[in-house]
């Protein structure tokens, strides 16, 4: 797939809660083909102690304003100054990097598993999963409720399950402590995760042991995003595989993590 | 008109001063999406060995002030591999490839430059004795200049195109270095390699890296890196390929300036992925506006009272 | 409460592990208008040497990335001035006076240290074996081992309170000077002085400094420096001053962490003038987070597998 | 003298023309004595390349409303990004910083000589000098007549002779052809000069020959500021001085240069 470096306008910056917001910047061109789990690598510009390019997942597109969703957590300075841009900002932008999450081999119900801002490519792949004919449902962790995120985006494709650590909002605990992976038989064909490291593994393990497939798009530090400087290395069954071009989304199976 | 070809020394030419570095521009493919790298001087590929090397455990990168630090490891499949995948993808680009040979003693070293020899496309190798995070061989013959002179002389045996033999800067003397390795047989030499640095992060109280030293490139060592350039200059008189930081034109001319026949881009490719046209360009607009017609004029060119 | 006391070594406490580094912070009175110098664990003043210098030609500052390059040459006037016109104006701040001792022959080394010898209120030299800016002297001594040895035992003899060998990262082994060092008696070491490097500005096709080289220092170094306090610290028993492009108590505690037992801010100075007041409450406020009762339970306390 | 290390607001940014802008920044507490030749030093925030402080000339003070002027030239990273401040930014600044100008011993004429940005420092020169019983004039040297700055501002305190090295505006010529200074006999009994140090050294020649006493206020680079780093020295009779403590402003007859 070819990858472009490209302008782009910032639209709207949204802010969602004190830790989330929402980019929606435009290109002047045509936006080429993006799969669900790609992500983007964004210049962040005069920042003090940002160097490197900082990765995003793609959020959501539209084809015809020619626009992309980013959803990002303030994590540290890139981020922060990124929630900071204004309407009609330009973003530099290297994109669509990364592989894609797949689709099952046969239909029927799937489940998308997000942590934090783990949720953010889990509509764009929702989106893909419907159009194919699948029957989605989420299962979303936040710390509580006031950094839950622009729920009705996910509701739109499918059952929204919702934990807090606290119990603010949803079921009170982790993911892995929610109901609808309590049912003695899941009624899914094929789960997908993103989310901080522990969280992933734990819905692997459980669903691995079910004989469900499961992919998963890891974390990562990133250098170049495009596959050169092989910084972005994860230790899989066919050895050290980076991130950025073999990634960022993972059949569990194939991992040593 | 500006010329701009370079001679490196060792039969070999680049049309242009502008190469890109090892382990920064993958083997040129992954930038074909950004620009034409045909454009280029010289691809100088990723370190390459006898054979496949995992490289070190995750995580292998931390950000740091104006720079980074690495500790890949020489990640790559070895040189069989290169040469029956890579190579055939990689011979016909309109630019040399050159290979960054790596390893952990001089048998290695000779064995992957004897398998190289072979290959008609490839015209020169550079010699890395440099890398800083391999636990045996790599940098220690970098920083002890006996060893740096062995291996030079046992590779140079071997290979009859041009060698290029990357010094290490984590040494206090570079110009002893540059010395010994031209006294051998080198056809140039390039430096710098990465300065050897660690992270921590406080938090955690945890090193940053798994290997907890790597090595740091990008803007924060250029100083340093011009610095050994014009030692260097001083002390050798075969071609010096200047790198370390370079960002942009106006610091590719600033290594020309002090010392440099041609320059590599590192870390920068990591940032913007067409830099390396955005500095062919800066070059030549720069010799126009300064009415220099052959861009050797830039090499030494630094104006001292 | 957080004890924050540490040991030097040589019988000398700092009341918390904060210092201001060499040529970095005048003389203390500089900074008087901002800070309570006072709160500091010391003060290490401007390189002293056995009569006054005037120092390198203008220009002897340039700004790099996150870093900058100094020539100032150990501009001073001479240690008798000192002891006349400087001393009695600091001798009473309710903290460490450190001198930096500098020179270019062991005679001047000597020479300077027995007249600080009369100075009751004087408990420690950095002995500065590192300055890039000298012709003669300075860092040489710091780059060639037998040399650094030589200066700290001829010192040694003159100096009975605490001895402060100040390294320089200009070297291959770090952790040969520090354990020559060590050999010969120092108390304790600091580390590091400035990376030689060098600037030129493509437009004048000169370089930046009249001297041409200068000396690196800023965040740009801090990878470097952190890298070589671990270093040292795995190779002598004596404490560890870290100093390299500290800007803020996180990049202390790094320092800490790697091994250092007290550290001195350098250019941070420059851009924030009462920054070594924030670092001394950032490290009390990482400790009391951190559960911490003894700042010393930092020193060494990277946590590796 | 006390020094300061405050955050000010911004309360204007003008723009003069292409080049020149002048920020007009307010302190929360009632700002301490300045002096004319003084200056302040500036942290520029979050830009790539930025690592020190910049120092800036005092251009003006307004006690009441406790603001200080600056008038700043784009000459590079720094300043470009402080001419894209806004209303409301803050901006950190140390100050003031530097000695003065110092009043001729005996009363009558001065003739205060600018180039280019080196005019920053004249007009609250000249309030104090005219305070004092000066009678002043102005010399003001620019490259064309689209680089004039703010000339009521000078204007308020004397006559302003002005030079382009083009003639678009007064004079054609550099100042030193200015027919100021062309009179047989200079009615002035100290001259003061800021700008270009090709420049300030032929004002000073010129005046110097005259027998008229003449200050000048050097350029240098800066790291500290305030004397802890011996980076921004002048060669003088008393041997390397520093521009930030002993200056920078000199009697010229002490200069080494
Ligand atoms: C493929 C991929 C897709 C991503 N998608 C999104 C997304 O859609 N939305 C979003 O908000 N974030 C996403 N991230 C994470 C995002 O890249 C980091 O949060 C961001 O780089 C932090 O930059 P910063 O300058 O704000 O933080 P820094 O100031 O650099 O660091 C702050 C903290 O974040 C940690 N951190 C830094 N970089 C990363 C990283 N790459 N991954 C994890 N932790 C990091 C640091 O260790 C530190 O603790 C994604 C990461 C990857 C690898
Ligand atoms: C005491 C003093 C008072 C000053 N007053 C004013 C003022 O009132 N208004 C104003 O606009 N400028 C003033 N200057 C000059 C101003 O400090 C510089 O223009 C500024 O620091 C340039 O910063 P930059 O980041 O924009 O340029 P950079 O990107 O750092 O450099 C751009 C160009 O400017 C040159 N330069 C950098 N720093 C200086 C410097 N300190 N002096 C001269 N040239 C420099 C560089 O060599 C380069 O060619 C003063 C300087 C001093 C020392
Ligand atoms: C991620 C990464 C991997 C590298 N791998 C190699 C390598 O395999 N062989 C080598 O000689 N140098 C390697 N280097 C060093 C670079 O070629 C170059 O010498 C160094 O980064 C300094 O240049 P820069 O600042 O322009 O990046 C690597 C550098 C980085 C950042
Ligand atoms: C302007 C300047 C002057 C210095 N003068 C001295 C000196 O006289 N003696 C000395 O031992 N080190 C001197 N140093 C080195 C510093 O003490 C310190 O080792 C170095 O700057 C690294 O620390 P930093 O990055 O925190 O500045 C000087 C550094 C600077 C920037
Ligand atoms: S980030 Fe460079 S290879 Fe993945
Ligand atoms: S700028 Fe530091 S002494 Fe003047």
């Amino acid at each position: 797939m070819t990858k472009y470096i490209r302008d782009f306008i910032i639209e709207d910056n949204i802010r969602l809660n004190t830790e989330y917001f929402i980019l929606n910047i435009r290109s002047e061109e045509a936006l080429p083909d993006m799969y669900p789990g790609q992500f983007v690598e964004i210049k962040v510009e005069n920042t003090d102690g940002v160097f490197l390019r900082r990765p995003i997942s793609i959020y959501g597109i539209d084809r015809e304003k020619q626009t992309i969703n980013l959803l990002i957590q303030k994590a540290g300075k890139g981020t922060t100054k990124l929630a900071q841009h204004k309407q009609g900002d330009k973003l530099n932008i290297i994109f669509p990097l990364g592989n894609s999450f797949t689709a099952p081999e046969r239909k029927g119900k799937v489940l998308l598993v997000g942590g934090g801002v783990g949720v953010a490519p889990l509509p764009f792949l929702a989106e893909y999963l419907v159009d194919k004919g699948m029957e989605v449902e989420f299962l979303l962790g936040f710390r509580n409720s006031d950094l839950l995120v622009d729920l009705k985006n996910f509701e739109k494709y499918g059952k929204v399950n919702l934990s807090t650590d606290n119990g603010t909002a949803g079921e009170k605990g982790t993911v892995m402590d929610n109901s609808v992976l309590k049912e003695e038989l899941l009624p899914f064909v094929k789960v997908y995760t993103c989310g901080p490291n522990i969280m992933m593994k734990a819905v692997a393990a459980f669903v691995e042991a079910r004989g469900i497939e499961c992919e998963a798009s890891l974390e990562n530090t990133m250098a170049c995003g495009i596959g050169a400087c092989l910084c972005c290395i994860q230790e899989t069954i066919h050895g050290n595989v980076r991130v950025c071009i073999e990634g960022p989304v993972f059949n569990t199976k194939e991992l040593i993590w | 008109m500006v010329n701009t070809e370079v001679n490196i020394g060792g039969g070999l030419k680049f049309k242009n001063p502008v190469s890109t570095a090892s382990g920064c521009f993958g083997y040129g493919y992954e930038y074909d999406d950004f620009i034409d790298v045909g454009r280029l001087g010289a691809i100088f590929v990723k370190g390459t060995t006898g054979s496949k090397r995992e490289g070190n455990p995750y995580p292998r990168m931390a950000e740091t002030a104006s720079g980074m630090l690495n500790s890949v490891g020489l990640q790559n499949k070895g040189v069989d591999h290169f040469i029956k995948e890579i190579y055939p993808r990689v011979k016909d680009y309109n630019t040399h490839i050159i290979v960054n040979v790596s390893g952990s003693t001089v048998d290695e070293y000779v064995e992957v430059t004897e398998k190289l020899s072979d290959l008609e496309k490839i015209p020169a190798i550079e010699l890395n004795i440099s890398c800083p995070n391999v636990r045996e061989g790599g940098m220690v013959f970098g920083t002890h200049c006996p060893s740096a002179m062995m291996v030079t002389r046992e590779v140079r045996k071997a290979w009859k195109r041009s060698l290029i033999v990357k010094l290490s800067p984590n040494v206090t003397s570079i110009h002893e270095f540059a010395k010994a390795v031209e006294g051998e047989g080198a056809d140039s030499i390039s430096l710098i390699n990465t300065l050897l640095g660690m992270a921590i992060d406080a938090k955690t109280r945890r090193p940053v890296l798994a290997t907890v030293t790597g090595g740091l490139s990008g803007p924060a060592v250029k100083p340093v890196a011009l610095r050994m350039v014009w030692q260097a200059y001083h002390a050798v008189k075969i071609p010096i390929i200047g790198l370390g930081g370079i960002m942009n034109a106006t610091d590719a001319i600033e290594f020309m300036l002090a010392g440099a026949t041609a320059i590599q881009l590192g870390t920068a490719n990591f940032i913007d992925p067409t830099v390396s046209v955005k500095v062919i360009e800066g070059i030549e607009a720069y010799c126009r506006e300064h009415g220099i017609t052959d861009v050797n004029e830039l090499t030494g060119g630094m104006i001292s009272d």
